[in-house]
């Protein structure tokens, strides 16, 4: 490092240079995101992939037209606070019904997902056509098959549609981590899930009984959930 | 400039019912919903509408409280003589088996799950439905690509992976093969209306009614009363006895009874209860 | 002018930074050039156009695409010396034809299959072409003879299928109740409908079929007879 002369140097600083117009013509030519590995094969070799693009999300940071990842690949988009201006030239795009939103929000947050846990989660059969047009649209994919009786399909979501949602990773995806800490993204009910012993239901008053109050509860010390053993 | 202004409207939380405006084209996609109970996705759907109408905090709900107010739903729609989907009716049967459980003390011989621990699974199921509708709401409501973000509008084709030069997906692959395979297959099949239950149905609804419960259930009260108008009752309880012997056969189901016309008790046997995809059942139900 | 003060200047520059933020964005998502008269209705009453231009142009003059007059239109462009990266001759990626799907699904779940076994199937006379162009994707290949009279040859997928597919073996491919889960296939297919399911082997040569020979090849007019070896 030490025997770097200054030439060497603006040399350095011109292939980078170099480097991220080459980059950049890539990305501005493309509609769909682009692999690492693609722009990594167009890019001279002794420049590292990681610089280049970390200069490129840099200089587009606050243009009207972005650079943002999407897992392993990049793509150009106009900056979201100016969608409004572009949108008037836009294509309606079709509106997904309720039902094919829902089995498209349990597949990403559930995946790899079958058929069976997508309706257990939802407890309605999913109607044909639904998985089918989520399938058309290119959002949702076959991923595999799990290893249990009867193989069953295991379903997830696409790069396509991490890209439609401005999501970089399924990490991303709102709310992730609450819902798995919180164990609502498991398949069967989770151990710690909190089994709620009712104190004494009001429901469950008998004919001789009166309604007690919450004064009442207090005062008897029942307020405080506990386990009742007849 | 000072017109359209769209933003401040996707910004703000749009409500559930505003989100899926339309309904219309979802009746083509989903023929096979026999009733639209008031626009309910389902009995689950319906049971959490009716929790939130009891509080704000699903863990705080009370299930019994729920129950009655689910069955009594369901029978003020039986009364209209309106046709229901089985799924509704098989799940105000086993409420309504939850509900006897929840209110009778626990036998001290009484095996598998408590009334509370099956309670449990429901609430926990809620507030997983519940999750999912969040998020699914909060997903849509995000900066899409299309509506809010755009694409190059003029791509150029770019001297990438010459080596690929075929393009289809594996859903093309899969569509192509099933039109083909469909077009071919005898088109018209006659399905005949069924005036009784047949084995398959009952069998069905048994799989799904036990694997709920888990546990000794005394079902075939609720089955006959949630499940069936009075002049199928008989054709209900000899198809869910006959396919409860053959469930039983193959030890996916275990029974129990202490005497003569007693209440049948039904557990999940050793082998897996599972549904297999199963063929629909809407329609059985008339 | 000479009244301006500093206040209103940084206002007057944060006008003319959002006006040439909101130009470059629909420069970008245009499919065509933009006239100056679509871009000066979109931009801030109180910026000149030829401003915002000149900025712009400034701004991309050496990055990987440049900001390009077409007559009394505006247009992004990629940077002249980065020609090289676009396609020249443009053949696009192929999709194939649904009847090349048709035949590809049918080897995949029938293999090894036939020719005249995939037109049983389809129902259809399968075109030599067709089955060409699936050979020379290189997701379909000859397999061996089957062992009956005529020793037609049989067909089945290889490795680059299951790769372009995502699938991790042929077993993968959903079954008859996936597709109809998935809504691909009718519930009400009559009793004796049945989708094959693929072996696990599927490389080994079935008891029926008999290896391909260099002379089968040649017969086939895949092999030009007889190069000599150096």
């Amino acid at each position: 490092m030490s025997e770097t002369s200054p030439d060497t140097d603006l040399f350095a600083q011109q292939r980078l240079g170099q480097a991220i117009r080459i980059a950049e013509a890539i990305l501005f030519a493309s509609t769909e995101p682009v692999t690492g590995k693609m722009l990594a094969e167009r890019l001279p070799d002794d420049v590292a992939l990681d610089l280049v693009m970390e200069r490129l999300v840099g200089a587009y940071a606050n243009r009207g037209v972005n650079v943002v990842r999407v897992e392993d690949a990049w793509a150009l988009r106009t900056a979201p606070d100016l969608g409004f201006l572009l949108r008037r030239d836009a294509p309606q795009q079709k509106k997904l019904s309720r039902a094919a939103l829902e089995v498209l929000s349990t597949i990403a947050y559930h995946q790899p997902v079958t058929r069976a846990e997508i309706e257990d989660v939802r407890g309605v059969e999913t109607s044909k056509g639904t998985l089918d047009l989520l399938l058309e649209s290119g959002w949702v994919r076959m991923r595999g098959r799990r290893r249990t009786p009867g193989r069953p399909v295991t379903y997830g979501t696409t790069q396509a549609f991490l890209d439609h949602f401005g999501l970089a990773e399924l990490r991303d995806l709102p709310g992730m981590e609450e819902l798995k800490g919180a164990g609502l993204l498991s398949p069967r009910m989770p151990s710690n899930f909190a089994v709620p012993v009712p104190p004494i239901e009001n429901d469950l008053l008998r004919d001789d009984e009166d309604e007690l109050t919450d004064v009442d509860l207090e005062e008897l010390g029942l307020l405080t959930p506990r386990v009742t053993e007849d | 400039m000072n017109s359209g202004h769209k933003d401040g409207e996707a910004a703000q939380p749009v409500s559930p019912e505003e989100l899926w405006s339309d309904n219309k084209t979802q009746g083509l996609s989903e023929p096979e919903l026999v009733v639209d109970v008031a626009g309910f996705e389902g009995p689950l759907d319906l049971l959490l509408h009716l929790a939130r109408n009891q509080k704000v905090d699903l863990s705080q709900i009370s299930v019994v409280a729920l129950a009655e107010q689910y069955i009594g739903f369901i029978d003020r729609v039986r009364a209209m003589r309106l046709e229901l989907a089985a799924d509704y009716l098989v799940m105000a049967a086993w409420l309504a088996f939850l509900k006897s459980k929840l209110l009778v003390p626990k036998q001290r011989n009484e095996e598998g799950e408590s009334g509370e621990e099956l309670a449990a699974v429901l609430q926990f199921r809620l507030k997983r439905l519940e999750a999912m509708r969040e998020a699914a709401a909060r997903l849509i409501n995000r900066d899409r690509l299309g509506r809010d973000v755009f694409a190059r509008g003029a791509p150029e084709a770019l001297e990438l992976d010459r080596s690929v030069t075929f393009e289809a997906s594996l859903y093309d692959l899969l569509a192509a093969y099933a039109v083909q395979r469909q077009r071919q297959a005898i088109s018209n099949v006659q399905i005949a209306a069924r005036g009784v239950w047949s084995l398959q149905d009952a069998r069905d609804l048994l799989v799904r009614l036990v694997g709920h419960s888990g546990d000794w259930s005394a079902l075939n009260g609720f089955l006959t009363q949630y499940l069936s108008d009075p002049s199928q009752r008989r054709s209900v309880l000899a198809s869910s006895f006959a396919a409860s012997l053959e469930l039983i056969r193959e030890g996916k189901l275990e029974v129990r009874q202490e005497g003569a016309f007693a209440p049948i008790y039904m557990r999940p046997g050793q082998r897996q209860l599972q549904l297999q995809p199963r063929p629909r059942l809407v329609g059985d139900v008339t």
